[in-house]
């Protein structure tokens, strides 16, 4: 392998007796009990993992049914209001079930190993912020057998259509968003107590991976909306229950309001999404080049710079909703000023990339292929910035395909390059390469077939969230339909290299990729239930 | 959790507070919003709402020089059989001259009923520089079964309207109110013009609207 | 049958884009209008520097990829910062972004100047159909899909403009400023024609404006943009273009046809004249909601077939019909419907599919009820 | 107090040299970087309005 100098050395801190208190906590409930009730960092990481693969294949089965109603122009499967229904599940399960509780159960994973910390900082917390997840979304799955049908006004839930003209179930999905926001709120609360209070001795802030980095921004992040999300829908489900006019024009009321609080949360939600996203791609990245992350001082200040301007752009997604011209130049302006940081990140991954040692092993071709084609997402986005052209880009699908590749090549690529990239130290195996090569390409053909498509129908002037259309994009969504089936299958092949994973198969030492520099890499494969009981002291690499 | 976490608690405890502090306060930054949202229009005319009430007039020299049309537009909502009408479908107006119009309510169905006119002015920020001197979208409106009356709009457009706005378009949506106690001018006893501001049962004739 | 039409498909797209499509099948329509024009060129702009700087920094990552493969022996280098080149990939972008600000800037500001009209139009939103009205011209109208069910549904061959068809499209004069006005009745619909470049939310209670100055005659046809319920996919709208003189012609029509269909109100219709009307109604209004048999979609939209409420109360019926129901997708049609339709749409839920209560809704009692 | 404003600056800009950066994180005040960093927000969100409105205008 390249010579690397050693980014760190550890020193063990001398051996100390155990306490009492100590082997009390070793006590554990066998069987079933024993996953319910555990405070261990892992295991809840495996729990948010699992729940959240579960929820990737709910709302992908509700995006097939979509695809498939799309399949042909005509209402052949479904009726309009079952479609509507459909979107607007496949968009929520995706964004608080799948998306989001998987970059959390990452953290809880690896931000304790990569900092050197025995656990997370508030454990029981943590086992109670990821229970209430199955709550919610049981909850929310539930309402589609409610009369009149689960929330059928889109993921973005627009007032008046949620609130006068929603059906009765939109009062149980309220609740659940509640509760999955609560829930988000605590395990950001746990990260970002974890990351400033326990990290070893002698680690910096800006000796933190940049996992853990763009992790403390996206909690912090978290922290500022989510609240402004609960506020939202308290609202409406005062406007709803109670008779108030928050949104109601006829009581004094504004539905653009509605779209304002919205996407206040709305905007740097979406980052919430993929800045954890950037961190694992910054870790994959230099691993498998074989050298440093290039700019790593940058990479912290884009991330930083990237939050702060998330605040700043949230009416980029009004630009029709009639804002007077002032504010449609800001919110333009705005929104063009994040392509800098965003392309400073790009850069930085390639010149790692450059005169590196490359190898292409599972993760790095996920976090190729993230570079890639979030930059396309990237471009369609800085097209959509710009007002006077995104009157005819808005709501067709032209975003549908933008937030598509940030969030499918983007967000979840990055996941599963995260995933293929830790399983050895979860499972102490590596996953099966031949399966995980066809599930990367096959992965890789699908997204573009079913996305890429999405940019010509749209500004051929196909709206989104119809569930019938006219001939002309037949054969586009034709396409689009045949590249979904083809990713959501491959799907399969994904669960079932993590099962065989986790059963068996190529021993991973505990350094599993030759170029990984990070402290999880010094903790045996698989780790150990309880790592870094006594606090590793880390020496910093010299600048 | 062993000996590290347990020595750091108080730090972890810290965090922890700090991190609520910054929660409730958003969670209360959420409903601040909705007012503030409200301060925000009024100040820059963002969403075309006018003013809820009465404003006075500004006394600035007519400007003769400039002519703006003033266009009314009037709508029903479902669920409330009433009628609206403005006597003039537009004015044409001096930036500075103050302007009465009327308007007809008519109930057209067989129960009383408690409604509002809600306005909106466009272009937005035309809103700025509209003043209402009086005006009948202030009060909830309550009519009895096939009763109507005339109410009138005073209004100004202030001098230093933008000079490219030349036509001011004012969209009255009715929307039906709760009957509650709130409801400000009761059913006018017949023939008594000039009062409850300025509501009057209607006559037919056309005294405000020179066109 | 169909998979000869995915590989038709495939090849059209692979052997070149453009081949068989025309480009307004897969790029944004260059448009009639000024404005129209130069959104366009503004996104091909944008376009193609997306494009350029794609090739640089992938060609720039694929060669790294390539060059330095761990397979073919490449060594690491170590550095691992350098000030001078982050500086100008950051400072780079910025300008190239500012150069995007500026002709962005030029344009929306001319899309918002919408003085000095020519004609203003007022475009109300309802579920699920467009309502226009020409102020001062004392003509207005609803246009709803024509595309018939059976098409939607797959029994019968789908026409050249499905779902993109309406029974009375927005006629506007070429050449002609039009300011239009645009609100709605329930929820926020959008009202969208590409060809226009127009696209602007219809907010319940709020007046947006926009303007448009069409500079071809033609037909040019858009769809709702803004998620507005069951039926948004079956919203389109379709804007006429003529010439000025055909466009006063038009209008002289239409004040007659409205002086003619007043002076059907008078006169006593008959049971088959209503019925035979009020079929042709609910089929484009009422069905889309409450079906072509009356079935409903329960809970959302009652059945009217056998609705023992609706049989027993024929007063409650008509209010609802006139006035709508505040709080549902239940509109009033005392302004979008004439009496001849209301009192034919009446007497047809109150006689089809099984109400056979034989009662005749005369329009004169309609029209005497609307002036009341 | 020049030195916090071009830190917070190059933090803005998203480019800083790593020998800046450890300085900052050795010697500079958190507190100072904070409030300067606060402040030049607020500055940019201004001179981004005062930007839109001359446009505009």
């Amino acid at each position: 392998m390249a010579s690397l100098p050693p980014k760190h050395r550890l020193e063990s801190s001398a051996s100390e007796a155990s306490s009492a208190g100590h082997d009390e906590h070793h006590y554990r409930p066998g069987g079933l009990m024993r996953w319910v009730l555990t405070t261990n960092h892992k295991e809840i990481g495996t729990l948010y993992l699992i729940f959240s693969l579960t929820m990737f294949l709910i709302g992908g089965v509700f995006a097939l049914v979509v695809r498939a109603e799309l399949f042909q122009p005509g209402l052949q499967l479904v009726q309009p209001e079952f479609f509507n229904q459909m979107t607007t599940m496949h968009g929520l399960i995706m964004v608080f079930g799948a998306v989001m509780p998987a970059f959390v159960g990452l953290a809880n994973w690896m931000v304790p190993l990569q900092i050197g910390a025995p656990d997370m900082a508030l454990p029981r917390l943590n086992n109670f912020s990821f229970w209430l997840l199955p709550i919610a979304f049981t909850l929310m799955l539930s309402t589609l057998f409610m009369p009149g049908g689960a929330p059928n006004f889109g993921w973005t839930f627009y007032a008046p259509l949620s609130t006068t003209y929603a059906p009765p179930s939109t009062t149980f999905f309220i609740l659940s968003l509640h509760i999955a926001g609560i829930s988000s709120i605590l395990g950001a609360i746990n990260i970002i107590a974890t990351i400033l209070n326990l990290r070893a001795p002698g680690m910096r802030l800006m000796d933190m991976t940049l996992f853990v980095w763009t992790w403390l921004i996206t909690a912090f992040l978290l922290i500022a909306v989510m609240p402004v999300l609960a506020g939202v829908v308290t609202m409406m489900l005062m406007d709803i229950n109670f008779g108030t006019s928050f949104f109601n024009a006829g009581g004094g009321g504004d539905p653009v309001l509605f779209q304002h609080l919205f996407w206040f949360f709305g905007h740097p939600e979406v980052y919430i999404m993929i800045l954890p996203a950037f961190g694992i791609v910054s870790v994959i990245i230099p691993t498998f080049a074989r050298k440093r992350l290039f700019g790593y001082a940058s990479m912290v200040y884009a991330t930083a710079s990237i939050a702060i301007l998330s605040f700043l752009v949230w009416a980029h997604h009004m630009f029709v909703v009639g804002l007077p011209l002032v504010a449609e130049l800001f919110f333009m302006y705005s929104t063009m000023l994040i392509a800098v940081p965003t392309g400073v990140k790009v850069f930085n991954w390639i010149t790692t990339l450059f005169r590196g040692s490359i190898s292409f092993e599972p993760a790095m071709l996920f976090a190729i292929a993230f570079v890639v084609l979030f930059t396309i997402g990237g471009f369609s986005g800085l097209m959509l910035a710009i007002s006077p052209a995104d009157f005819q880009y808005h709501d067709t699908y032209f975003v549908v395909a933008h937030f598509h590749y940030v969030l499918v090549p983007g967000a979840v690529f990055s996941i599963m390059a995260g995933v293929y990239y830790w399983l050895p130290k979860w499972t102490g195996h590596y996953p099966h390469l031949r399966l995980s090569q066809w599930h990367f390409w096959l992965s890789m053909i699908g997204v573009n077939l079913t996305f890429f498509p999405m940019h010509f129908s749209g500004l051929a002037g196909m709206p989104r969230r119809i569930p019938d259309y006219s001939l002309q994009f037949a054969d586009f969504n034709m396409l689009s339909s045949i590249g979904a089936f083809m990713f959501g299958f491959s799907q399969l092949l994904f669960v079932v290299i993590v099962i065989m994973c986790v059963r068996g198969g190529k021993k991973a030492p505990a350094k599993a990729w030759d170029g990984a520099e990070d402290l999880e890499w010094t903790v045996p494969s698989p780790a150990p239930l309880h790592t870094f009981e006594h606090p590793p002291q880390y020496r910093p690499v010299e600048h | 959790m062993t000996d590290v976490v347990e020595d750091r608690s108080p730090q972890v405890r810290r965090t922890v507070v700090k991190t609520l502090v910054v929660l409730a306060g958003m969670f209360g930054f959420a409903f601040a919003l909705v007012p503030l949202y409200d301060v925000f229009c009024q100040v820059t005319g963002l969403n075309g709402k006018t003013s809820t009430s009465a404003q006075t007039l500004v006394h600035e020299e007519v400007d003769t020089e400039r002519t703006v049309t003033m266009q009314f537009v009037t709508r029903g909502s479902a669920g409330l059989p009433w009628k609206l009408e403005a006597h003039s479908r537009q004015v044409r107006v001096h930036p500075g001259q103050s302007t009465e119009v009327y308007f007809t309510f008519r109930n057209l169905g067989d129960q009383a009923l408690v409604a509002r006119a809600v306005p909106s002015v466009t272009p937005s920020p035309a809103s700025l520089h509209l003043r209402k001197l009086a005006c009948f979208c202030f009060d909830n409106q309550r009519l009895a079964p096939g009763e109507s009356f005339e109410a009138p709009l005073v209004f100004q457009l202030t001098r230093d309207l933008p000079e490219e706005i030349k036509t001011v378009t004012l969209v009255y949506t009715l929307y039906p109110q709760d009957q509650g106690p709130d409801v400000a001018v009761a059913t006018v006893a017949d023939g008594a013009p000039g009062s409850d501001k300025g509501r009057r049962p209607a006559s037919g004739e056309d005294p405000g609207g020179e066109a | 049958m169909r998979m000869r039409h995915v590989w038709m498909t495939a090849g059209t797209l692979f052997a070149g884009l453009g081949g068989h499509l025309q480009a307004s099948d897969w790029n944004m329509p260059v448009g009639v209008t000024d404005v129209s024009r130069e959104v366009y060129s503004l996104h091909m702009t944008i376009f193609w520097i997306c494009v350029i700087i794609g090739v640089v920094v992938f060609g720039a990552m694929f060669y790294s990829l390539f060059r330095y493969r761990h397979s073919q022996g490449a060594k690491a280098a170590k550095f691992h910062e350098h000030t001078t080149v982050e500086v100008i990939w950051t400072a780079l972008p910025l300008l190239i972004l500012v150069g995007m600000a500026v002709p962005a800037t030029a344009t929306l500001k001319k899309m918002y100047d919408a003085s000095d009209a020519d004609l203003d139009v007022m475009v109300t939103g309802q579920q699920w159909r467009w309502h226009y009205s020409y102020l001062g011209e004392d003509v207005d109208f609803t246009s709803n899909l024509a595309t018939p069910r059976e098409q939607i549904s797959g029994e019968s061959e789908k026409g050249e403009n499905y779902l993109l068809e309406v029974d009375e499209p927005l006629v506007l004069p070429v050449g002609k400023k039009v300011r239009l006005l645009l609100t709605a009745d329930d929820v926020i619909h959008s009202w969208w024609v590409p060809e226009l470049a127009v696209k602007q939310d219809a907010v319940p209670g709020f007046v947006n404006e926009n303007w448009v100055r069409i500079n071809e005659p033609g037909i040019y046809r858009g769809q709702c943009a803004e998620l507005c319920g069951k039926d948004h996919g079956f919203m389109p709208v379709v804007v006429e273009a003529v010439e000025q003189e055909q466009f006063d012609t038009w209008l002289a029509e239409r004040k007659a046809a409205a002086a003619q269909e007043a002076q059907g109100v008078d006169r006593e219709w008959t049971m088959d004249e209503l019925m035979e009307r009020g079929e042709q109604v609910y089929g484009s209004i009422c069905a889309s909601c409450h079906q072509a048999d009356g079935s409903g979609l329960p809970p959302a939209f009652p059945a009217l077939a056998g609705n023992q409420a609706l049989l027993d109360e024929p007063e409650r019926h008509l209010d609802t019909v006139v006035n709508g129901v505040s709080g549902t997708a239940m509109p009033a049609f005392r302004t979008t419907l004439n009496p001849v339709e209301i009192a034919a749409v009446i007497t047809y839920e109150r006689n089809a599919w099984g109400n056979e209560t034989g009662e005749v809704t005369q329009p004169a009692d309609i029209a005497d009820m609307l002036s009341e | 107090m020049w030195k916090t404003i071009k830190s917070v600056l190059a933090a803005f800009f998203g480019v800083q040299r790593e020998s800046r950066r450890q300085e900052d994180f050795t010697t500079g005040k958190a507190s100072s970087f904070i409030v300067v960093g606060i402040l030049m927000g607020v500055l940019f969100v201004v001179i981004l309005i005062v930007i839109a409105t001359l446009a505009a205008g």
